[in-house]
């Protein structure tokens, strides 16, 4: 049990370190949030940078033009570009961290070859077709039906929570083929290309007023056999495999830019001045919320060296720990305990969004608010990582 | 002692709660947004049913009710997420002619107006009294209000204004029994709302209101909306009993100016003029957290959907987030709370025994 | 609505106040929490004297013995009672407030006359036989066999928590009489005698040490027909009906004990010092303990505000609103961050037990913090709670 | 980095689970509240395994592992319910002969003695360093413990002892490290009751880990006991690279002292020595917070067993209990993380990247 890095991991630090160093510089100001072409330009721009340093598909095997690296590796390539303030993945997630992965795994010498190193790239956005307004918690009850035709699927259906529906090349569509089989037994893994006749995109208003998420509409629309990822009726195998090629590390940028978001309220609270019970002070000498402060360092501090051994448990063996459920469920809990803390640092100022400000990674606290209600729903809500936690890892009787 | 609705006060309920449902749809009320919350037909409309005059007194022009009835009415306006300067207009009631008044404390430096392009007049409390500020006289920036149905704007320098009265404690707490009777509204339609979906939307081919998860969260959701209710309640009577209409003073007592001491020479002694701003206080810090937490609750429950603009339930929590930094921090209320705790405060164990 | 009493409700809370003003203080020195035989005469001795002073079954209709008084009166007894320090209902618990409210409403007259003024004057101690070790939430499941022979049931199983059992002179015993049926229908209401040959008593210790619960074996337990209440296989029924005496009141005393209990501690948080983080101070300086302290006051104005609520609608309609179960739920919260702070307060004085302390109504918040424990689970968990406010208040589906 | 455990740890900790299991079942655990909390047959044989002599070094006869190793031992110590001065007994080792050696803080005034009956010696922490007092000098006045496992006495004043060493920083750290470690075991303890008792005790039909409010219970002990426990080991790795064996100073920092500050002169710069002081108090609060709260849930689940003496899920609260408030409150940790908290605090975003 050791935290310190190997002498190969801070090598490959340092050089990581040195190219963000003379890179980031170049970037010039990210776009507006609604401005999508904008957007697509800067996020694919920073995939191809990546790909042209040698970083892309940082997890994807070499034969596959990645770049193979350990679990810890990618978790240092995370820290140090979160930490550096380089661009996020953003709408290259799904082509980097999920369809990728798919592919690599089970699709055609063919399709991998058609679809990899434009992924790698940056020169394909993709998209990601699953939940269905029906089929959200209870994902295998999807009923977005594709009827064959000879060498095509026929879909109609209707999925939801499709993140840069509107600005993607394809989607990862899971489609029911099979309406008479057990809920997971008829589900078909298609590669959707967005351009295809009867798809309608509608972006979703957040309750935030923004709008990455869409919804997708088809109808009718014709999808060539040869797009079809595994067997007929195998795609929920298929959607699950990707998880292999999960090694703790998705919250690993999420989480520093808490940590950085801590340190600025903390920043903000020695700053403030507050009426309180007998003179105006510092909102730091409130013991209330320099204490809660102090608290919320030490639950990120232990969840970041949670990360840390569910990627280590990852590199020992291939597959991460159980600490992928506990950390999803426990950081929704206390990122929301910091929104609540920076509403009651800013008072009645916690009205106003920032104009332009990032809810995300920092510099919008008010807005933050209203991201941090979506981490207790989005990729399986709270209620369902602890049946997760329940049921997969302390074997509790399953009451679905 | 009978802490139940009197028929009166049922029919009340029930009379603004048709007139919101008649008039202040959920459409409506969101349509309220593209014209600064306030359309001045249907302001109108409301002002003609009296909910807020109701307190005035007859010769005021006033209904002449009490404040447990104002709370009653002002519920229910929250459970409709009806937009507004709901607290300032009501306490505006036969002091000024205006038709639609802000209410707000004076900020040390520049400070944020609600609803800055459709009010007349705003009324400001500081510690000493509360002032008239024409919106004429007012220079407003824009900014972005995370409620679309409480709109803001920044002044750099609140005006003076005009003095109406020097009285600042009992405006005050009356702003926060207000804002309490809102937010407990809030919490009602939060959880009207999360329990009407549990029962209708189906996963695992069950309503998600049969598991336990969603069952237990709505029956939390229920417990702090009755507990913040009865805790509105007791304010109310407790304000009725204090410095309603046909009381003659108004020992309202200190809430949460500084230095500020139990008014003296009340007639009904100190005791029940402390017990006023501990009811107040009280029911602010439920209110509040009720609200909040079953804003938060809806959008849970909900899922994805929660966290859509089309779903309403977003709109009761930021709402909620509106009142709560109004008229002193539920940090200094906890303060007020703790202040009045001790065996003899009262001369007696408990509240108006 | 009007919290203000009534001349009348006045009148009667003078005459109360002075007639407890006149004999508490002729009443001595309470028994030693484990002197049983102390504690009966103690308890049953404040029977009697209510009993000679016409407070005894204050919500008994006089038709029975009883005050017949209103719901309010019942409140202004449980809170001048409380606040003056009389005795408790301790031990007379069961007959005043659960056994007696039946025989009234489903007994014959043979059986009330026999036994409803011996529960008036503290002559007869009653105790519980409903819970069994495999029917707790699941009450109804209990299976604790009665065998009729000819004019004798014959009863063998087992009960538990079963409070003051090996002090009780007469059990109100759920038996069931048909195991065919469905489970609500073939239970019976039986009086049992706790001195019929084949009953055996055996104390309960609690995590606190104490021993007022019981488990009760029955052997072969020959209880005359008689002695049953209501219709064979109709005692499901005869056991909810009791429910219709409640009116909202039964926590009146804790509560206001509790409310007691929080102003010693803000006394003593006022005396004491702490080790702060820049110099000593009194606890009450540090905003989160103080602040802590208010807010609990509010959370518990509220519930006694609650309280008045379901008392006013009892009153009203002869049945309590539905704050019953919203308040023993919430109230266990509070109470349990009450202890909370209350260990936070004494720091490692905390794990000293008081000699003597009681840890119910104060004075040892050590203990106190044990007994807050059962506050969750005694009388229906809070999760059976929930499912009663989501299920019967909001209509939410049944899931079992 | 490899921040899972080696071989060698994984084997030590299958040792001591095997060994608890074996010569400490819970009957022996609980017959030893009969002896005051040690006996010294059994304490030998604990001892023998090198339980206390751990991370002394080989020249002071000790086994010379590091920090990381005792607090997996402490863990599965606690997980064990193990009475007796666990923490005094192992930071002795190889500086005082005794056999069974207590811990404290000097409490300013009248204070408490855990094991009083049974320890040969007491060390006492004060900001002058840690002084031994002999068993024998003190006068003990019977108290009684919350916890039947850590017996307690008064003492109404502590001699002063003799003083071993004028750091007391290290020993504060360690200290707290090793309280950390023993809750960190009885949450996992406490958890592991819980679950068992969902999978078998059945109402409804059902095993009640079926139903959500029970599962969802056990899934939040187990996720609590993990963020914990990550919190623990990463200190025990701090620990291990600041100050462990073959560490040539001991820069444990600042901790809960008054006036104290970051060790000056020390090798690693004082980024790393703040890192400590940080790793040391988040441990602690998480471990704290943990088996305090995984305790009352496993009461909880049992239901009303969970409140008889004779289930063991009162044991596991009161041990926690017993030790939250050694060596620095939660409130005084709290502030020592939020001192720690700022952008430039360690140079960097986050601890030792």
């Amino acid at each position: 049990m050791d935290i310190r890095f190997t002498a190969d991991e801070l090598a490959f630090r340092d050089e990581l370190r040195s190219w963000l160093g003379a890179v980031l510089p170049t970037l010039g100001d990210p776009p507006e949030r609604d401005d999508w072409p904008g957007r697509r330009e800067w996020d694919t721009g920073w995939q191809q940078m990546l790909y042209e340093a040698g970083y892309a598909g940082i997890n994807w095997p070499s034969e596959f033009g990645g770049r193979g690296s350990t679990p810890t590796e990618h978790l240092i390539f995370l820290e140090e570009t979160t930490r550096m303030g380089a661009p996020y993945v953003g709408m290259n997630f799904v082509a980097q961290l999920h369809a990728g992965p798919t592919l690599i795994l089970e699709a055609t010498a063919e399709q991998q070859a058609r679809h990899l190193p434009a992924m790698l790239r940056g020169d394909e956005v993709w998209c990601q077709g699953f939940s269905e307004p029906n089929a959200g918690s209870d994902l295998a009850s999807l009923s977005t039906r594709a009827v064959r035709d000879r060498d095509h699927y026929v879909v109609t259906g209707q999925k939801i929570w499709t993140s840069f529906g509107h600005v993607a090349d394809y989607c990862e569509l899971l489609v029911r083929t099979d309406p008479e089989a057990p809920k997971h037994r008829g589900i078909t893994w298609l590669i959707c290309p967005m351009d295809l006749p009867g798809i309608e995109v509608r972006p979703i208003a957040t309750v935030a007023g923004s709008s990455e998420f869409c919804e997708v509409f088809f109808d009718e629309v014709r999808i060539p056999v040869a797009n079809r990822v595994g067997d007929e009726n195998d795609g929920w195998r298929v959607a699950m495999v990707t998880f292999s090629f999960e090694r703790g590390t998705a919250f690993i940028s999420e989480l520093l830019g808490t940590m950085n978001q801590l340190a600025e309220m903390a920043e903000m609270a020695r700053k403030s001045s507050r009426n309180g019970s007998t003179a105006w002070h510092s909102a730091w000498e409130d013991d209330e919320i320099r204490r809660e402060i102090g608290r919320l360092q030490a639950e990120y501090d232990a969840l970041w060296a949670l990360t840390k051994r569910v990627v280590s448990q990852a590199q020992r063996t291939g597959m991460p720990g159980p600490g992928g459920s506990v950390f999803k469920l426990y950081y929704a809990d206390v990122k929301k305990r910091m929104a609540d803390l920076a509403h009651r640092l800013l008072e009645r100022e916690a009205l106003v969004l920032a104009e332009g400000g990032d809810e995300q990674t920092g510099g919008d606290m008010a807005a933050s608010r209203l991201y941090v209600l979506s981490l207790s729903i989005a990729a399986g809500t709270s209620e369902i990582q602890r049946n997760i936690i329940g049921e997969r890892i302390l074997g509790l009787p399953k009451d679905r | 002692m009978d802490f139940e609705l009197s028929d009166d006060q049922v029919a009340l309920c029930d009379g603004i709660r048709d007139l919101c449902q008649g008039r202040f749809d959920i459409d409506t009320v969101r349509g309220l947004a593209d014209c600064g919350g306030v359309d001045r037909r249907l302001w109108g409309e409301l002002a003609d049913t009296g909910v807020f005059s109701l307190v005035a007194s007859e010769e005021e022009g006033g209904v002449g009710l009490g404040w447990a009835e104002a709370g009653l009415v002002f519920e229910q306006l929250g459970r409709a997420l009806m937009p507004g300067p709901l607290v300032g207009t009501l306490l505006a009631a036969g002091v000024v002619d205006d038709e639609v008044v802000g209410f707000m404390e004076r900020p040390s430096g520049p400070g944020l107006v609600e609803y800055p392009d459709v009010i007349d007049a705003l009324l400001v409390l500081d510690e000493h009294g509360v002032w008239r500020v024409d919106a004429a006289e007012l220079s407003v920036e824009p900014a972005q209000s995370v409620d679309p149905l409480t709109p803001v704007g920044r002044v750099a320098v609140l005006p003076q204004g005009q003095q109406l009265q020097s009285d600042c404690y009992g405006w005050a707490n009356r702003a926060v029994y207000l804002c309490s009777a809102l937010q407990v509204g809030l919490a009602a339609g939060a959880r009207e709302l999360a329990v009407a979906y549990a029962k209708e939307r189906r996963q695992f081919d069950k309503p998600i209101g049969q598991f336990q998860a969603v069952k237990h969260t709505c029956a939390d959701m229920y417990s702090r909306e009755e507990v913040a209710r009865a805790a509105l309640y007791y304010a109310g009577c407790v304000m009725d009993a204090t410095c309603g209409p046909g009381v003659a003073s108004d020992p309202s007592g200190y809430l949460y100016f500084e230095g500020s001491v139990v008014h003296p020479g009340d007639p009904l002694g100190d005791a029940e003029c402390g017990e006023l701003v501990r009811a107040v206080s009280g029911a602010r810090i439920l209110a509040a957290s009720a609200a909040d937490r079953n804003g938060k609750d809806c959008v849970q429950v909900h899922g994805g959907m929660g966290f859509t603009w089309e779903v309403d339930a977003h709109l009761y929590l930021k709402r909620a987030w509106a009142l709560t930094p109004q008229f002193g921090s539920l940090d200094r209320h906890a303060d007020r709370m703790a202040d009045s705790v001790g065996a003899d405060q009262f001369g007696r164990g408990a509240p108006l025994g």
